[in-house]
């Protein structure tokens, strides 16, 4: 009798990945191409599964990120926030190729949220009076009008980190966060793809980002492109 | 003479009280920035990052130092990094002072349209919703009309909506104006901007 | 016009009360006598205010903490999760004096954490079929019974810090976390107490357990009893 | 003959798998740390940390470093501490893959009564409710019957319920017992304890 929090430090993104199967939902960290776990994505493609739903606030741009799944044909719906100038999907979109689900950015990282804390529904009252209240129930609290969403779980969190130690505890570097947390939490397997890889012990319990009862497999990646989508600077003064 | 952008977000920026926390929305409005005084206020982006610093100097740009608008940029002394859900936390739950917001179209009810045009490419949703329902003081900044010459000061929105009754003020370029209820109220016209040119590119009475 | 997050740090307790009045809902940080605020809550009994409505997981224990607010008599309603040996609200409690609500510790975390983050109100499966349940609204969702519980916000949060900057960033140090987050995201006005006061950016950005946006008014105050209840320790070896 | 206390704790730990995430209830199953190999689990304390240590040496206690029953403990390497709202998340989200609960009485339908005696004073509830209703596999550890002979192990519980349909196995002085619905399952009996003397001091079928 073993559980699932000894042994999670993998040598490959193979190994990482093998758990896959056809149909799952894949809940995956980034916010644009910012803080994506980039080999666990290009994993996906060469572990050959498909008919994926897809949980991201971006699913990609600029032909990279989550966009290689969108080019790979493997995905049949998308879950996110925001779509902009992200041509691989607007593409398949148009054709019926994805089905794309847009809700608020909040309200997707709270359903995320909800999901990993065991919370089924929760009200928001982003959305109220418009399109994304359609088809929802509603509840008026205290005077005011509430949307009812519901939690959002997936099968297979990909999340990426800067260190993680051996247990799974985590940090992120600056922005690169965002939704990383949140998919972990709410995943059934949560595969972490990170920079640094330390002994338990070497990140301080109070320096944890998120901790490693969240977090299943762990593979090192040392090397990223880490792409930007607008490198904006000023001038040395 | 109409306001230009800068002057539109010289203006804005005169909206944003010392020691609070903004969040200013992609495009137009992140130009309010460059306006306000240095530690005035505490920028909130919120892909995660609260205490936004200007653009970073070149060669010292971070992949993973971006805004909502995915550019670039630094954290002040005072800066801190969070989860998504953390952040819309801050916002929906009341704790951002003012955000301005581009808009497409904002009723005199305070109703505003940001994010699709009927019929258009749909661009997605993004913080819009969540910022324009979550934040206490929501400013819309925009042209005044369209290209085509369209009223986007309107008696009603008749673009999807982002949320309802919450904008406080518009600024255009043909100067600053308060949504009453069922008018838009005249704070201020952009200098040579006469009050009938403002009511003649106003979908809404004008008072 | 100037906003709330200027200039928040204050000279001394008194100043940092002088918000107070009578009949406030107030969220007080701490688990039992750890991670307690405790010149602020001395300091609430100076200020003379009265009937209070306390949320706090315990309201002090073995006449400290909190318990001096029972004995002072300003207490009219206790919302809290667990009283255990805390004589001092038994007393009260049983005479009358003081109301007691008593919620899952859970719940009444979550119930906080909804109402910093606009949440009005939950659905959890915490006290299905039990009293908990009671006069409450319960839904079923995906062949689960959950409640729905609501959101508890706060006039004022009154925190412990380990350590803060002048923007009103803390870290807490290990267990003296608990509860104190949660409160200060659930109140209009949040005033903390920090053993140590530092400049902006002596805490990096990632390093910063809340983000200042929570926080109003801070006081240092070096010196705190830091009372134990079970002193447990082992032999050396 | 039966369990002692500490073959109760002993008996309890070999149902935590390695590498596994198991909480303690206060009091009695809290001994069952003492039982657990070195590195075999980690120990989640609801108010707020994850690996936690052994009691600190004479000198080392610090009074912000505690478990859920106020006693101070150490936090071991790779342990991490976080807020209350977090670490109920853990434990309502189903993260957390066994419980060991004190209690009043258990039914044979998996009910549990922990918290409160009817007509006595009343403790609180605490961390009892979220998680004996969010954790995979709630264990009970209890007397069999209580010091004045009346069943623990019931048909229903009489007793305020702390959640229901929950517990998985129940470790008492007497052996260890599962409830199967209708009835208790005999895993084991205590070492010398008859299945006639078992029958006797529980409330429900046993079989």
């Amino acid at each position: 009798m073993v559980g699932r929090h000894a042994n999670k430090v993998v040598a490959s993104i193979e190994e990482a990945l093998a758990p896959l199967t056809d149909g799952m939902t894949i809940l995956c960290g980034g916010f644009g191409l910012s803080g994506n776990p980039e080999a666990l994505i290009k994993g996906v493609v060469a572990r050959g599964v498909k008919d994926l739903t897809l949980v991201s606030n971006n699913a990609g741009n600029m032909g990279k990120g989550l966009a290689l799944w969108l080019k790979a044909g493997i995905v049949k719906k998308v879950i996110c926030s925001y779509i902009g100038g992200n041509e691989d999907l607007h593409t398949r979109m148009a054709s019926g190729e994805v089905k794309v689900e847009i809700t608020p950015q909040g309200t997707l990282a709270e359903r995320l949220r909800a999901a990993g804390a065991g919370i089924p529904a929760f009200y928001t009252p982003t959305g109220v009076g418009t399109v994304v209240e359609e088809g929802k129930e509603t509840k008026e609290i205290d005077g005011r009008r509430y949307i009812l969403e519901r939690a959002l779980p997936g099968d297979v969190a990909l999340v990426r980190a800067n260190r993680a130690d051996r247990f799974g505890n985590l940090r992120f570097w600056r922005t690169g966060r965002n939704f990383n947390p949140v998919m972990a939490t709410a995943a059934k397997l949560s595969i972490v793809e990170c920079d640094q890889l330390v002994d338990n012990g070497a990140i301080s319990p109070d320096d944890v980002h998120l901790a490693g009862i969240f977090v299943h497999r762990i593979v090192h990646v040392a090397e990223h492109e880490n792409a930007f989508e607008f490198r904006t600077v000023r001038k040395r003064p | 003479m109409t306001f230009s952008t800068e002057d539109m977000a010289r203006r804005a920026s005169k909206e944003i009280p010392a020691g609070s926390i903004v969040n200013l929305g992609i495009g137009l409005p992140t130009q309010v920035a460059d306006y306000l005084p240095v530690g005035h206020a505490w920028l909130h982006s919120e892909n995660g990052l609260l205490g936004t610093g200007p653009f970073p100097f070149e060669g010292e740009e971070d992949p993973n130092l971006i805004n909502a608008g995915k550019q670039t940029v630094t954290v002040l002394p005072g800066g801190s990094t969070f989860d998504s859900a953390a952040s819309f936390g801050m916002i929906r739950g009341g704790h951002v002072d003012v955000a301005i917001l581009g808009a497409m179209q904002v009723a005199a009810n305070g109703d505003i349209a940001n994010w699709a045009v009927p019929g258009g490419k749909v661009m997605g949703i993004g913080g819009a919703m969540d910022l324009a329902s979550g934040c206490k003081n929501v400013i819309a900044m925009m042209q005044h009309v369209t290209k085509k010459n369209e009223h986007k000061l309107v008696a009603r929105c008749d673009y999807p909506l982002t949320a309802t009754r919450v904008v406080t003020l518009v600024i255009t370029d043909l100067g600053v104006f308060a949504p009453t209820g069922e008018a838009f109220r005249i704070v201020e016209l952009a200098p040579g901007v006469t009050r009938e040119q403002a009511i003649a590119a106003t979908g809404a009475p004008l008072v």
